[in-house]
């Protein structure tokens, strides 16, 4: 069964969620990806936005955290100011797992989603934090979705958006941060994890066809390869209820 | 005067007497849902300048506002607005070109700043942003705020946990309150006194209401306020808060509003590709805003056979199966 | 474990589990509103003892947490409870004969301590109380809160206004965080697993329950997930948040569950007068709480007469010309 | 027509209630005096308790501010966060006057709900402050009701619950509370107001049939009598409207 790369990436993500999650979802493939393991493997999961809405009955995808399609069916649905809370809370927040993306991440997982160049005169002004920044800080464990493209990978980034593992061990709490900070990195090429005890990014995986060298190839900085096998690839069942159940009108895939 | 007086003026009158040239303004929704997009049009209509806006994720609404000419200062969390513009494409150019001034936050920094306002404390702390640029690098700079009393002295501040390491913290963030001149939300119900039903998310429309010195309320429908009072509990804004009622069906078009109409992605879509362009969206500007009277000639342009399109299904609340590649 | 799994168990099975000897405890309800009662007499029933009790102003649930024996600690705002006890008497007779070890704060304190703990903030700031005694003497001393790591190491802390003088303020009064290991609401409507929907006013129980590491709902009916997710912008408290859901209808009595029944003017009148004689509060004790089995008991020893009596009207939501002498 | 001591205290109050006033009630003869000028007087005052409650059709009188009766009809209900946060509010804030009552008040206006005699082991322990601290340290106009006895208007508090103006002239900003402070003592004898320079308590108003005197052999600090005049009596008017649409159940007065 032939497949797209946005497929195995959504598959990979989905993969990482576990039953009884509370999962934090953005806009586009983070979304379709949270969907996914809930058809798939989690169907306890619960799907919850920046927005305030809780455990959505989603008929159909949402292109936005806003989308009136995430306020059907809801357990509850109220705001911003509650739903963050519900990640900063220390009862709650340790239940959610973040899937958020950027423009641009380091070796420490780190994200720029501000701007590319200058912050005052940027050569390209992305969107901002959004609640990127805020899910970074809270939650204990965050699926990030990337392109490998070397620009993307940098050794520094142009803006700080939201916090990974800052400068490596210990950084987060002397910072003032929850302990926490990303799981995997989810690519076009393959995923990586963070080194427990150094917090750098290693690569973990990469996909069938693709060798450890591309993924380098696509990359500023260099990570440890030595941990890396090929990932499974999607299943046909995977697949299926992605393209049948999940994203039939191929809105975000 | 919020009592319990009719409150009830067109939009005209009231963007007219509560929308000053350089007033601190804030609008609810959030990116494709609720924004006060009617009220949006009639500032840029009425050509209001250097407005000072706070925004989460206000999507269309501040973007336009940015393109009408309107905005001089910007706090924002997300200038973003879903598939159509992933990026708000004049909040983008305005800022690459350096026409606005522009500070960052994160969407809870905002929504808490608002929360604080309407709590009337000078600030709130969260644990978000620690270690990063959002504190670390500031876009209204420290002269810029000591000249200017309706700025806080400080982007943020971060401190010690007073209370030892309770919660588990050490450190705090602590965040400025806002207080707007005006905020303007749409909301699906109010009565001719300010008292409003919100359907669905609420975002942060409560805070950035009570927050505000006057607020503005439009509306899909205006009810008998007996007909509210009998859920009081489903009211979210009491009268109190509230300074002028306008009833504008299709308020929030082209953003969605949850129970009556869905967003438009043919609008959104066709409004990203102008604002593209200068000159196009310069068009744009002229023919959809400039060139109608009010929000009533806007729809007209759209016209009928598109807004049945957009309408919301009874059952979800939206429009079942619309196309929205 | 609070996915979405049922949730539904006994009250004894719930205060046995969740409320345990020596845990920090928080109550739902107001004065003569929606006190989680049979929770209550539950606890007294299973004579669980030294519980650290937070409340702002829980009337007669509090009052016969006290009176049961169940508490060693108290951090209140208000114990008083309406016309049959301007102040609560076991809580009263408690102090005044050193009994419990106390802490005042005002009911804005306390709510905005539950709030921070739901936020997971370690304090909040409010300009309330500077310059009085609550900041000034302190129930819990230093030394004591230094060795109770389940305590805040301060009773609250003033600083500067960190931003000058931003919203006029130039001091700010910090005060802690809450984070119950329990909190018990009553609430009209609830589903299995744990989505409550709350008539009337919600108090503080939105917050109470968020700050808490364990909930438990008690609720007047248990009903389909589906009925409420019809409306999900009415249910205060999704079920993420909850451990146990218990269906006792009458929960709340004798205080009052807007829309379901009134409080009883009646037996709170008599509860008063027994409350203030050791020897009859004992024999009260034993009769009504120790003397049944559960709320179903206590309810028979009132009678369906009485309780027809304090019925709510469909329109007011309370008894209407119930005579409350 | 007759009149009781309770009923001209009610009718003192609401006077001072003005047309489009957000009122804060507390239980008991307060919430008969907001019902009192609302019926009377200010038809677009607004009554709303620390319980959520704004502007309820108060068709029986509650007995407790969270008496179901103050949940029927209202514009809204919420929470005590948002009551209380209407009175902190910059923009509500400043409509608000407030009616409170107390055990002690001294003569800068502070007042006792705690404890008589020593705060760890009272002579007599009260309910404590409710809401009453908040609404004193908030609202720009407050009125108190007080028995006029010695030991209820002592020179020293046995714990100053709600600040009225602390140690007198400039000591509520010292403190950092809003400006504010009480405006008026409603007693079973008179009307206390304070000076606006040395913000001491002074006689405003003493009822028929009471003198100057009998109102300073009830008070254990002394107060300027100099500006002290008869009040006017309750009307045939108010008296009618009191008991018959305000209590006519008699459960209050």
């Amino acid at each position: 069964m032939d497949y797209t790369l946005k497929e195995t990436m959504t598959i990979m993500a989905a993969r990482e969620i576990r039953n009884g999650d509370i999962v934090f979802c953005g806009t586009g493939i983070s979304m379709v990806a949270a969907m996914a393991a809930k058809q798939i493997s989690a169907p306890d999961s619960i799907i919850f936005f920046e927005t305030g809405s809780i455990d959505s009955c989603l008929e159909e995808i949402p292109l936005a955290v806003a989308d009136p399609r995430v306020m059907f069916g809801a357990a509850s649905n109220s705001g911003l100011l509650e739903a963050f809370a519900t990640m900063q809370n220390p009862n709650t927040g340790d239940r959610v797992i973040g899937i958020l993306g950027a423009a641009q991440i380091d070796k420490y997982g780190n994200l720029n989603s501000t701007c590319i160049g200058n912050y005052f005169q940027p050569k390209t002004r992305l969107s901002g934090s959004g609640g990127s920044c805020d899910v970074a800080s809270f939650v204990s464990r965050c699926l990030i979705f990337m392109q490998h493209e070397k620009r993307k990978f940098p050794i520094k980034l142009d803006y700080l958006t939201s916090p990974g593992y800052l400068v490596g061990p210990g950084a987060r709490e002397r910072a003032g941060l929850k302990p926490g900070g990303p799981t995997a990195v989810i690519t076009n090429l393959g995923v990586m994890r963070f080194d427990n005890d150094t917090k750098e990014m290693y690569l973990a995986g990469y996909y069938p066809g693709v060798t450890p060298q591309n993924i380098l190839d696509n990359m500023e900085f260099s990570v440890d390869i030595s941990r890396a096998i090929e990932t499974e690839p999607p299943t046909e069942r995977e697949l299926k209820i992605l393209r049948k159940r999940v994203d039939p009108q191929k809105l975000v895939l | 005067m919020n009592t319990a007086q009719d409150k009830v003026m067109t939009l005209e009158q009231a963007i007219a007497s509560y929308v000053t040239d350089g007033c601190h303004i804030s609008i609810g929704g959030f990116t494709v849902s609720r924004n006060p997009m009617a009220a949006v049009y009639e500032i840029v209509r009425q050509r209001k300048k250097n407005l000072h806006c706070y925004a989460h994720s206000n999507g269309t609404g501040v973007d336009e506002l940015i393109g009408g000419g309107c905005v001089s200062r910007l706090e924002i969390a997300y200038g973003g607005n879903g598939k159509a513009a992933p990026t708000c494409i004049r909040f983008k150019l305005a800022i690459q070109r350096g026409e606005i001034l522009f500070e960052d936050y994160s969407n809870y920094h905002m929504s808490l700043r608002f929360h604080a306002g309407a709590m009337g404390v000078p600030f709130i702390a969260t644990l978000s942003g620690l270690g990063t640029d959002i504190l670390n690098i500031w876009g209204f700079s420290k002269e810029m705020r000591a000249k200017d009393p309706k700025l806080p002295n400080k982007k943020a501040e971060v401190i010690d946990n007073p209370f030892g390491s309770w919660t588990g913290a050490s450190k705090v963030v602590l965040i400025p309150a806002i207080n707007p001149d005006v905020t303007i939300i749409h909301v699906q119900k109010a009565d001719r006194y300010g008292t409003c039903r919100i359907e669905g998310l609420n975002f942060a429309d409560i805070d950035q209401a009570k927050s505000a010195k006057n607020v503005i309320v439009t509306c899909e429908e205006i009810v008998d306020a007996a007909e509210l009072r009998e859920k009081p509990e489903y009211n979210q804004i009491p009268f109190i808060h509230v300074s002028a009622v306008v009833h504008v069906p299709h308020g929030a078009y082209p953003s969605a509003c949850y129970n009556y109409y869905d967003y438009d992605p043919m609008y959104l879509r066709q409004l990203s590709n102008f604002a593209k362009d200068d000159k196009l969206y310069k068009e744009y500007l002229e023919t959809f805003v400039h060139g109608v009277k009010n929000h009533r000639g806007l729809l007209n342009l759209v016209g009928q056979e598109q807004l049945k399109i957009i309408a919301a299904d009874a059952r979800t609340g939206y429009a079942t199966g619309l196309d929205r590649r």
